[in-house]
């Protein structure tokens, strides 16, 4: 019972901050506190969404110890998170890069380093 | 299993979604990305319909290949769709 | 032995709803990096989707998809981003 | 007749039709390319939820949830049809950057020095 | 050999015999003729109008355009829309495509 | 005139698909319930016994329509030939023709 | 000897991620002693020496050989925890940012005490994961990180980079 | 197990097979490549005789990829897997393709010689051998379907060999944007098919079609996209463009899939779509689509003043007379009709059929040598190459005789049996298959006028290479042959080809 | 000059390589067990060279591999379709399945957990055809990275 309940809080975390990642994407006024809210608040949201299941598999395969699909199924899901956590940043990180670069400036800045920086060139 | 349905119905307006904005823009780049959209959402429906072989050579060939060229051959041409 | 498919299918169904939210960004977003974002979103939340129904199925199998998923849309995302990097005007 | 039933298919049609309106009415041929891209996507839709069987698994043995499994054979020709696409794709947009290069455009309305 | 000249149809063994047959006729006929003439001059220059070919041939052949150029002229209402009709243009040709699939199909649903 | 007669064809088209999904697998819906099924539960209970093998499609890719994949595979190598052909290096100056 | 260093970390590394994936997949059933069976291990071995061939100057690209030492990756796994921590704080104020709306972004500028490609891959990465802050560029030169902050406010450096550089200079410097 | 019962395969196998090694070859030399290629191409040439043999004594057999005994029975489990037939029509349609083949790849070894990436040029070449092989040797709906695609891009890639010239890219580009398209709705009523009756093979589908709507629906399809492969108009516009900006020597082989398309077109409607609809019906869309095809092509042909672009278009009207004289062999199948006149009209179909891969292949190799010796393909500016070149002069008369259907060569014994049945039909179809035979042979004469005749204008600097010559040489010698002793031909290659599909005379 | 991307994408996607590689030779000789298979990991290992291509901007010249591998890998694919001739029986027989070589085991009916030595010539052949599609995709990949200069080729 008390597996069950982690399990229903997890996925209610996921579930919430899967939730306010696309509400930012569409409540946020340029590109890059849209990739903020995006990118950031879904990987949390997925993050959450394979502990979840690492949690449910690990629980299973510790009832049902010779069942080796269930295992299996949490190295993988375990993979997936790896490669999620190494992934979504560098891809959040190239995407405003790539913004910045083309001219994208962000609005109502307080302060843009980058872009004096360049300025100065 | 009616669940499993609105979970298909639900995939499925994505993917129509997505085709039509394919349709929409003017913008290749913004077309390009949104065939990726919708080669991925192409992909979850197939995982739904218990294909497993398929969604992977679809996420991997639809998603990342075909965008790869499809960017390759904009960027060798022109961006916008434009009519003269 | 507990059932834990329900939740999480209706967990799926919930992303599969901010897919379709995030979808239209695509339609909105004003420049196309905007539009790549959305596609950044949409794929974390496909990973999402592709885990939870393989575990709510018990298709153990089913999770190779989504790690395939979590690295190819990677390759995806660089790939826009890079030919962005070499448009000067939007 | 169930009209929640035949959703797939529908959405299957609605592609293939737009692939079809991109062919017949875009003049950009990348677009027409994207367009007959949307329409393998609808016909491979089409290929797979033909195997589709009502809470069936999926057609592999090593530790499936259950035994009765979706036909595998429209699987396999799906396979088949998508590498075939990402290759016709790939040789027709290679056509196209050449086509760029020679012409300088790539509007389909002026890509006709083959006529009559 | 009787076999494969006398068939039903047509016979191409027997149409070359035929054809030798008339050719060697049309030779005897020939040596009946005047011998002389073989040795007068001009015999294998071409003429034009009935002068002599000019020193410089081109423009004396005729063209591709020009040899049925009447004919075509003469039917220019068929072949104007004709030749316009093959624009070039891809989209045409899927349109054609589509257009003959659509008349097929709605051809097989009434004939059935 | 010409777009308004390719989108009746368009249309005409469109309503022959709707009709046969309609009409697809007979009365009673047509998806998610197929009617002739035996080469698949063929396919399904001789991959087993007959190659070995779990992954049913991979038998039936590998094995019972083998020939299919070997012509994929030829049409990925035309493909890649094809490309190879077309974007070599051109000797001609690269000039836009008229 | 960097030649083999390579191979062999690339070795390793392919290794692990084979003999991971195929954890409890192939293991037989009768014998239940060990986790892969002798099938697997063989064929992971040998690609793992394929790999390692063909991709060794890939992933060695800068002769960083640092994480060859098993110590480092301990640390790593340890330094996930409080980047866990520190992300759930974060995320909980980027959610209070959604919902309000209040929001005061700009670009600074930080000078982290970091040297290597792989630590300010890290530490970028650890900075984009916490929401609230995205690195923008990277000075390939200086190693200066520029990043998109939310809610800017002062002293960048030591708010931003301050709670993962000391971590991350012990595993990767 | 006797060794010749593995022969479709082989003629499908032997062409890929020596396509995967050319590239190989090619990396150590010309001569090497080249060696491979004609190795692969005359093996297959040798096992389609072969299997021409084996045929006509025995009788034809069903190949089963993949079954533990290749022609076991056929039972319905057999038939799960993919089937290659070999029956009189196989035989036909691969008598046809490895002729012209074999004529094309000679003269590419002398035309070709100076030119670059020729690795890929071979294996391209072969490539499309297999893709149209296995088009005509399957009886398997999806296997149909990735030949046709196999056969589409690699001759897509060979009409664009020249990639300098931006006219072969743009015609290619058109090519595979149709043929894509077509495929594509061949692939969606495939699907039709399976999940309608749940198998793929030809037999089996053609035992339980029974005409519903979906029936129809996918027929109607199939046929279209089939007779646009086979450049019947109005879906002939690609084939001009490929056909002109081909490179040369290769223009008869990629001609050649078109008929092997019709090829297909024709098995499917004798083995399979007979069931479903009724065959006035069909036989009905093939005739108008062959009267279209007769006249629009033969039309636009007057208006050409390209060489190459000129045949081509003389090639779109001769797929009519095909189409036209089949459409109503097939409209008159099950009536008192068919025996008198609808077997002859069958009979002079497929004819016709091999009759025009083999002159039509004669005329565009001709036409190659003249460009080849002059550089010019514009009718305007030729003129006076039969001083210079008299064999090339003695080839093209005998193809473009043939193609107009002059007696006594090849074209008129078919042309005669499309004639008479067809006047049986209907007057008027036999009047306008008579007027297109006319302008066909005005057509021929324009050419060989614009050409050949006239003063010598020292165009070009003499004959050709001995190996085009030889190439030409061997096509005419098939032309004259089947010319001589058109009955044999009939009896022993078409009459067995009806039977195979189950239309006996 | 070389068009590369940011050293943070650089880095991460140099450490990407090897892993991606390998996940997509297990898909490759896991593919008559788990969702898999030549093309799908083929596509896999091919999209790593994708990776190299867009974050390095440059790529060793690797095409004439490239092409040796991909015609080698389509031969012995033929090869082994022509294994069931050479056998006596009909092309593409399963020749090998279960006589106890390599990839010869037996495996029980219905649901296992799956061992990787059965399969007969199945696993060889999507070994030969993941070779072949590496081959191509990344054959294909690099010609037109090549020619829309986002790719330089290394020395």
């Amino acid at each position: 019972m008390i597996a069950l309940t982690i399990l229903y809080i997890l996925l209610a975390v996921s579930i919430i901050f899967n939730g306010l990642g696309v509400i930012g994407l569409h409540r946020f006024p340029d590109v890059y506190t849209r990739l903020h809210a995006a990118t950031k608040c879904t990987t949390f949201g997925t993050i959450f969404m394979t502990f979840t299941i690492i949690a449910y598999g690990g629980v299973m395969y510790y009832w049902n110890p010779g069942q080796d699909q269930y295992l299996n199924m949490v190295l993988h899901t375990l993979a997936a998170l790896v490669a999620i956590l190494v992934t979504n940043p560098t891809g959040a990180h190239a995407l405003a890069r790539a913004a910045h670069k083309i001219g994208i400036l962000p609005k109502h800045a307080v302060v843009d380093h980058l872009a004096e920086m360049e300025g100065k060139k | 299993m009616t669940l499993y349905y609105v979970l298909q119905l639900l995939v499925l307006i994505g993917l129509v979604t997505t085709a039509a904005a394919v349709i929409w823009f003017k913008d290749l780049i913004s077309a390009a990305i949104a065939l990726g959209a919708s080669s991925l959402i192409l992909a979850l429906q197939f995982y739904l319909l218990r294909a497993p072989d398929v969604a992977i050579a679809e996420a991997a060939v639809g998603a990342a290949l075909t965008t790869a060229i499809f960017i390759f051959a904009i960027r060798s041409t022109d961006r916008t769709e434009g009519y003269r | 032995m507990i059932d834990f498919s329900f939740p999480l299918f209706l967990a799926t169904g919930a992303f599969l709803v901010y897919i379709i939210i995030s979808a239209f960004r695509i339609f909105l977003g004003p420049t196309a990096a905007d539009r790549a974002v959305a596609l950044d979103t949409i794929n974390t939340l496909v990973v999402a989707s592709m885990v939870g129904l393989g575990a709510a199925t018990w298709e153990t199998l089913f999770i190779d998809i989504a790690i395939v998923y979590a690295i190819l849309s990677f390759v995806t995302t660089l790939y826009i981003a890079k030919y962005l990097e070499g448009v000067k005007s939007e | 007749m169930n009209l929640f039933l035949i959703l797939p298919f529908f959405v299957v049609m609605v592609l293939v039709a737009m692939g079809l309106y991109v062919a017949l009415f875009k003049k950009n041929l990348i677009k027409i390319i994207m367009g007959i891209t949307l329409m393998q996507n609808g016909a491979n839709l089409f290929l797979v939820s033909l195997a589709y069987r009502e809470g069936y698994v999926a057609p592999i043995w090593t530790s499936a949830p259950a035994t009765d499994m979706v036909l595998p054979t429209p699987h396999a020709l799906t396979l088949t049809s998508i590498v075939i696409g990402v290759a016709t794709t790939a040789l027709m947009l290679s056509f196209v950057i050449m086509l760029k290069r020679h012409y300088g455009t790539i509007d389909s309305n002026e890509v006709r020095r083959c006529r009559e | 050999m009787i076999d494969i000249v006398l068939r039903d149809i047509w016979s191409p063994i027997l149409f070359i015999i035929v054809g030798l047959l008339v050719t060697l006729i049309a030779y005897l006929f020939y040596k009946l003729g005047n011998s002389e003439y073989r040795k007068t001059r001009y015999k294998g220059d071409p003429f034009i109008s009935g002068n002599r070919p000019p020193k410089d041939l081109q423009g004396i052949h005729v063209g591709g355009d020009n040899l049925y150029w009447g004919f075509t002229h003469a039917l220019k209402k068929f072949f104007e829309p004709l030749v316009k009709g093959h624009t070039g243009i891809v989209n045409d040709y899927v349109y054609w495509f589509v257009v003959t699939l659509a008349v097929v199909l709605v051809y097989l649903y009434i004939a059935m | 005139m010409k777009k308004v007669i390719a989108m009746i064809a368009l249309l005409i088209i469109f309503a022959f698909l709707a009709g046969a999904i309609v009409e697809m697998r007979g009365e009673d819906g047509g998806f998610g319930n197929p009617v002739n099924t035996d080469m698949d539960e063929y396919f399904l209970g001789d991959s087993q016994p007959h190659n070995q093998v779990n992954n049913v499609v991979t038998a039936v890719l590998f094995d019972y329509r083998g020939l299919d994949t070997l012509g994929e595979a030829t049409i990925l190598f035309s493909a890649v030939s094809g490309v190879l052909t077309v974007l070599r290096k051109i000797k001609a100056p690269k000039e836009v023709e008229k | 000897m960097n030649r083999a260093k390579a191979f062999v970390s690339t070795f390793l590394l392919s290794l692990f991620v084979y003999l991971f994936l195929t954890l409890a997949a192939g293991r037989s059933m009768i014998e239940g002693t060990i986790l892969w069976s002798v099938e697997e291990l063989v064929l992971g071995v040998s690609v793992a020496l394929i790999v390692s061939a063909v991709a060794s100057d890939i992933l060695c690209r800068s002769d960083n050989y640092r994480m060859l030492n098993p110590v480092r990756w301990i640390i790593m796994l340890v330094y996930a925890i409080p980047l866990f921590i520190e992300m759930v704080k974060a995320n909980l104020d980027v959610a209070y940012r959604v919902i309000t709306g209040n929001i005061r972004p700009g670009i600074v500028k930080i000078k982290p005490p970091l040297k290597t490609d792989l630590g300010i891959t890290f530490l970028a990465n650890s900075i984009t994961l916490t929401p609230g802050t995205l690195t923008v560029d990277v000075d390939e030169e200086n190693k200066d990180l520029y990043i998109h902050w939310i809610n800017v406010t002062r002293k960048p450096t030591k708010t931003i980079s301050g709670r993962f550089t000391k971590w991350i200079r012990r595993f990767a410097e | 197990m006797n060794i010749a019962t593995h022969l479709p395969s082989f003629i499908l196998g032997i062409p890929l097979l020596f396509a995967f090694l050319t590239p190989i070859a090619n990396k150590f030399s010309k001569e090497i490549r080249n060696a491979v290629f004609l190795t692969g191409l005359l093996l297959t040439g040798l096992f389609v005789g072969l299997m021409a043999y084996e045929v006509y004594t025995t009788g034809g057999w069903v190949y089963i990829f993949g079954a533990q005994d290749p022609v076991g029975e056929l039972t319905t489990e057999s038939l799960f897997r993919i089937t290659f037939v070999a029956d009189g029509f196989s035989t036909l349609a691969t008598l046809t393709i490895i002729i012209t083949a074999i004529g094309a790849a000679f003269y590419s070894l002398g035309y070709m010689k100076e030119s670059p990436g020729m690795g890929k040029y071979y294996t391209l070449f072969l490539l499309t051998l297999a893709g149209v092989n296995g088009m005509v040797l399957t009886s398997d709906l999806f296997n149909l379907f990735v030949w046709f695609e196999v056969t589409s891009i690699a001759s897509c890639a060979l009409v664009a060999y020249h990639n300098e010239r931006g006219k072969s890219v743009e015609a290619a580009l058109k090519y595979m944007i149709i043929s894509v398209v077509g495929g594509l709705l061949l692939l969606v009523s495939i699907g039709l098919f399976y999940g309608e009756y749940g198998v793929l093979n030809y037999a089996l589908i053609g035992d339980s079609v029974h005409g519903s709507f979906i029936d129809l629906l996918a027929i109607g399809i199939i046929m279209v996209i089939l007779a646009m492969k086979a450049s019947s108009v109005p879906m002939h516009m690609w084939a001009p463009d490929a056909y002109a900006e081909a490179p040369e020597p290769i223009t008869p082989f990629i001609a050649i899939t078109s008929l092997g398309a019709l090829f297909v077109l024709f098995r499917l409607i004798f083995f399979v779509f007979r069931g479903a609809v009724e065959p006035p019906a069909l036989g009905t869309i093939l005739i108008f689509l062959g009267v279209l095809s007769m006249f629009v092509g033969v039309s636009m042909a007057l208006k050409q003043s390209d060489i190459k672009r000129l045949i081509a278009y003389l090639s779109v009207s001769q797929i009519g007379y095909m189409m036209m004289a089949v459409g109503v062999g097939f409209a008159t199948l099950d009536t008192a009709d068919y025996g008198s006149f609808g077997a002859m009209a069958i009979e002079g179909g497929f004819f016709h059929m091999i009759n025009d891969g083999v002159y039509k292949a004669l005329l565009f190799l001709s036409a190659a040598a003249v460009i080849y010796a002059t550089k010019i393909r514009d009718l305007n500016k030729l003129g006076g190459l039969a001083h210079n070149m008299p064999y090339t002069t003695f080839f093209f008369i005998i193809g473009a005789l043939s193609i107009a259907g002059i007696p006594p060569l090849s074209g008129f014994s078919s042309k005669l049996l499309i004639y008479e049945s067809v006047y049986l039909y209907h007057p008027i179809l036999a009047i306008i298959a008579l007027v297109v035979s006319i302008i066909t042979l005005a057509l021929v004469a324009k050419v060989f006028f614009n050409a050949f005749l006239g003063p010598d204008q020292k165009m070009s600097k003499g004959e050709v290479p001995s190996s085009m010559l030889i190439a030409m040489g061997i096509l005419t010698a098939v032309v004259i042959l089947f010319s001589l002793f058109p009955h044999y031909v009939v009896s022993e290659i078409v009459v067995p080809a009806m039977e195979s599909l189950g239309v006996g005379a | 000059m070389k068009w590369k991307m940011s050293v943070i994408v650089r880095t991460v996607s140099d450490v990407m390589v090897v892993p991606i590689i390998v996940f997509g030779i297990y898909l490759i000789l896991h593919g008559h067990l788990t969702p898999g298979g030549g093309f799908q990991g083929g596509a896999v290992v091919a999209s790593a060279t994708a990776l190299l291509i867009v974050s390095n901007g440059a790529l060793k010249d690797y095409k004439g591999d490239f092409s040796t591998m991909e015609s080698a890998g389509l031969t012995f694919f033929f090869l082994l379709a022509f294994l069931g001739i050479v056998m006596g029986f009909a092309m593409f027989y399963n020749s090998l399945a279960g006589t106890g070589g390599i990839f010869g085991g037996t495996v029980m009916s219905g649901i296992n957990p799956g061992y990787i030595n059965t399969g007969g010539t199945v696993p060889l052949m999507n070994i030969v055809v993941g070779m072949e599609v590496i081959a191509a995709l990344s054959l294909i990949l690099w010609m037109m990275a090549k020619n829309s200069g986002m790719m330089e080729v290394e020395k």
